[in-house]
């Protein structure tokens, strides 16, 4: 433990607390890969959904960028500036995001630990599973939220960029589940069994957004 | 090209609450980034109340935001759900401490923003919400659905809770009066032409010459079933049967109609649907105490109608006959 | 087939009369035979103001009897004058001994059959005739001609003069303010798309995508020139400028701003056009005083609007501000 | 004088004074001509208005018909039913007939003289040329009413039936001569030259009007 690592900037970013530094190199990372990628969510959307999923998101981080780049002095600063612009956005992901992003960063600690990170999980996961409606298996984000959370909680003990990195890869997992399903909330609900074989982008970007902490680290 | 009164599509909503807000400068006041209206002389020591939803559906919200009713209204794009950040802002700026209600009409959007801000504002202030879904066009024995959608209801729960918190009825008090008035209350509509795109002139669909559309919402969106146009009484005459049956009124029951135009329906028409909705409620032996006849809750241009019947009872009808003043309904 | 809220087209005027008294039965009254409406409680002892013409510009002029405007409204057929014979039974239902005042949009039939009704009853009751021509776009410099059309300006004329009636005012004190407003008044209109026929569907002219009909009137009539729709500022800017021309309002011009809805147009939609006339009328110094907007005199579903200016003095603003109580206007 | 004739019904008609029984018999038969007769007025109205005024005016006559057969102590309580059948009538011709049979009949008289009727004439045209707005010329009813008031006006100190009979004969010739003019008031205004050498209706109605009082005591 006690590992330092360079961020992508060239600032150091530890392993085992999440601080401002490491919290801000993450959320610009994710916020780069959606930006650079958007199109590929965008598609998906269209092939499931009412295809605005990539520029709603992209919409949101960009709205999100001056303030993530301003100065903080706790992480919960961040997520807070990034709350607020997913809350900002529309279509449906934009506030469940948002919601998210809120929860998860509703804490005062200037260093979080993996027990941090899982807590602001289970919080953010459990608020959008309750306001949105949806299990697990109704082929949305929360079939990559569940397991992410999960696997975050099983890692608390270890440093928060070992629990990050539990929690990508369960995301990852939980995102690809949902192709072989036949969405029954929200957009997909719609098209049936047109939506089978394809990603749900929601849950996609639910494992890019964890998957980018794990860089910054890497 | 433009099909309307229109400056820019993106500043539609707000030009249009600058407008009624000049109009309107002794009643009401606007609030801008994020956007949202209050009154101009906010009510203190009272329950606030808050409703919104997508704009296209004036006069609600904001031309029941005044005394005896709403504390502030909360627009967003037209037909599109406000951010939970506007809702967020207008409550902080209303709540006297008291607590606030949400009035919501139950769409997943304004469900989810309305919620979202509930939730995020939990930890200071108290809210409430009520969710309103009287249309009974999209009942469907489906579980995990969206559930029925709020339509012209919501004018009847605004002014009963705002009546109630003008009373001084507390938030718990309050936003049981609104759910016992959802509880009790049901609405279908028809439309004889569907609405049309600002921007392009657009319907939103297609009817045959005599044909009408039964069981539309205030979206633009197909109902249940074409059919051919009958006359006034039978259209009426059906969409009120349903609602009869479903609130199960019998003889002696007492009731609030509200029959709403969804937008480009004439009063000659509005009169004779009236007409033709008492009679029938006559012919069952339902009483009409009070009715509401205008458009309250359009659908852009949409010609045709909804109609809506609450239950009533004596602490209901008291609320419903106390004093308003909004830029929609005084009395 | 039908195209609208409709039972049998002969029927249709009494039967949504019928439905808007039951909807204000505490308002109104409703005479047969000759068909006309009046106060349910009459005035006592004041001048009797009384109007009326085709129907189809509803909530003109039912919707404006009440306490503090009209004593009684006399409709004819959807855009037909009503009769001398509904006129005078009105006058006489109406007459305390103080005399009526007469208030007539300036069409043919209208004149001659208020005119007719005025002379008939000429032995035993003391009638005045105020005829309304506010609308420019029918000045003509041909005499002879049937002259301007009286459009959106009646309003203005029935509010001041029914306060005028209820301060006490005498016979020719009521008529000589009606007249006044005339006087003071202009009005111009533009349809977006025409009137449909409660019928048969069909509208009363066509326009292309894009195009607007600038100088409509009330009945469906074509206007003066047809024209590419710009934004909402240029084409409500440029009602407005005419009219502020014609009536020659300089810097310090005091007016009322009247924003009529001819229908089907969206309250969204008058409120972007009521922005846009107040910010003329600020870039020119006229000072809007008061305002009313809203659907009050409609050319059935016409989606469009008219612009009136009223040049406000003291007595006839104090008139204006005074209390009324009616179907469509509350204050 | 005193001359009795018959009228069509058996009933005994005066020819030196308008009773009431002659009145009726002088309404009826007009009321028959028009009933006949409507298409014809009909079809002068289509060329050069919108077709409606045979129909207007035999709705009107028809309308009138009860009253016309119920009994009644003066003259003027006839002419008053048959004033308010018209008023109640529409188009531009229903109200001006209207205010014109009202106006003529506005007497308390039971024995009308050649006087009576001159006066008549005088105070009932005067309301409509007031009212209408149409002189001489403008090829409207007036066309017809102005030259029979005057004849009536000149033969006053003859018998009521030799005062009519001048009035039908002025308002024939009133009526011709509205076929060779443009209109400038009312329908006709509006088609301009194609309303050249057509007798305007309202003109030829006035002329049948009076020309039914001849009938009578013929
Ligand atoms: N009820 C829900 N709960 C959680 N996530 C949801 C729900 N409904 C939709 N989503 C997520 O939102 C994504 C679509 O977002 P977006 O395109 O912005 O919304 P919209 O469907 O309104 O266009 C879906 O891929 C899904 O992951
Ligand atoms: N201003 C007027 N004054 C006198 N008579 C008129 C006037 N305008 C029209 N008329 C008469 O009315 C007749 C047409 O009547 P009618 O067809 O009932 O009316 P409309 O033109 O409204 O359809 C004309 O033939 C003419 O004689
Ligand atoms: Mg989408
Ligand atoms: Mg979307
Ligand atoms: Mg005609
Ligand atoms: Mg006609």
């Amino acid at each position: 433990m006690g590992r330092a690592r360079l961020d992508r900037g060239g600032d150091l970013v530890s392993a085992a607390a999440l601080d401002v530094t490491s919290t801000r190199a993450w959320l610009l990372r994710f916020s780069e890969h959606v930006v650079a990628d958007a199109d590929e969510l965008t598609e998906l959307d269209r092939l499931v959904g009412d295809g605005d999923f990539g520029w709603n998101l992209s919409a949101a981080v960009r709205r999100a960028r001056p303030g993530l780049e301003s100065p903080a002095e706790t992480p919960g600063e961040l997520w807070s500036r990034l709350s607020d612009a997913f809350l900002a956005a529309g279509g449906t992901s934009g506030p469940l995001f948002g919601l998210w992003f809120g929860r998860l960063g509703a804490s005062e600690a200037t260093g979080w630990t993996g027990h941090d990170l899982a807590d602001g999980l289970s919080r953010a996961t459990e608020a959008v599973t309750r306001l949105g409606g949806a299990s697990v298996g109704d082929c949305t984000m929360v079939d990559a939220l569940v397991p992410a959370t999960q696997a975050a909680a099983d890692a608390a003990d270890a440093d928060w960029s070992d629990a990050v990195a539990a929690a990508a890869a369960a995301a990852r997992t939980g995102a690809e589940s949902t192709a072989p399903l036949v969405a029954s909330r929200g957009r997909a609900s719609y098209v049936g069994e047109r939506a089978r074989d394809v990603v749900d982008p929601g849950a996609l970007a639910v494992a890019w957004f964890l998957e980018a902490a794990t860089d910054t680290v890497r | 090209m433009t099909s309307s009164v229109i400056n820019d599509a993106d500043d539609f909503v707000r030009e249009a609450l600058e407008g009624l807000v000049a109009t309107h400068g002794d009643l009401l006041a606007l609030h801008d980034e994020p956007l949202f209206v209050t009154r101009r002389n906010p009510s203190t020591g009272a329950v606030a109340l808050v409703s919104g939803g997508g704009s296209g559906h004036e006069p609600l919200h904001t031309g029941f935001v005044g005394d005896g009713m709403l504390d502030a209204a909360v627009p967003g794009a037209v037909f599109s759900s406000p951010t939970s950040l506007q809702v967020k802002a207008a409550v902080e700026s209303v709540d006297t401490g008291r607590g606030v209600v949400l009035v919501v009409k139950n769409y997943t959007g304004d469900v989810l923003n309305f919620s979202i801000a509930a939730e995020v504002l939990a930890d200071r202030h108290d809210v409430e919400v009520v969710v309103v879904d009287d249309d009974l066009a999209t009942e469907s024995a489906a579980d995990g659905g969206p559930g029925r959608r709020g339509t012209a209801a919501t004018v009847v729960v605004e002014k009963v809770c705002g009546a109630a918190a003008r009373r001084g009825d507390d938030l718990a008090a309050v936003a049981g009066l609104g759910r016992r008035v959802v509880e009790r209350s049901a609405s279908l509509g028809v439309a004889y032409r569907a609405c049309t795109n600002p921007l392009t002139g657009a319907l939103s669909f297609d009817l045959a010459p005599g044909e009408i559309e039964v069981g539309v919402g205030i979206h633009g969106e197909r109902g249940r079933s074409t059919q051919q146009a009958g006359t006034a009484d039978e259209v009426v005459g059906d969409l009120v049967g349903r609602l009869v049956e479903h609130l199960d009124l019998g003889t002696g029951a007492r009731v609030l109609l509200l029959v709403n135009g969804l937008g480009a329906t004439h009063p000659l028409e509005l009169s004779v649907a009236a007409r033709a909705a008492r009679a029938v409620l006559r012919d069952r032996g339902v009483v009409v105490e009070r009715s509401l006849v205008g458009p309250y809750v359009t659908a852009l241009d949409m010609h045709g109608l909804s109609v809506t019947l609450t239950r009533l009872d004596d602490e209901l009808l008291e609320l419903w006959d106390a004093p308003v003043s909004t830029a929609a309904v005084t009395w």
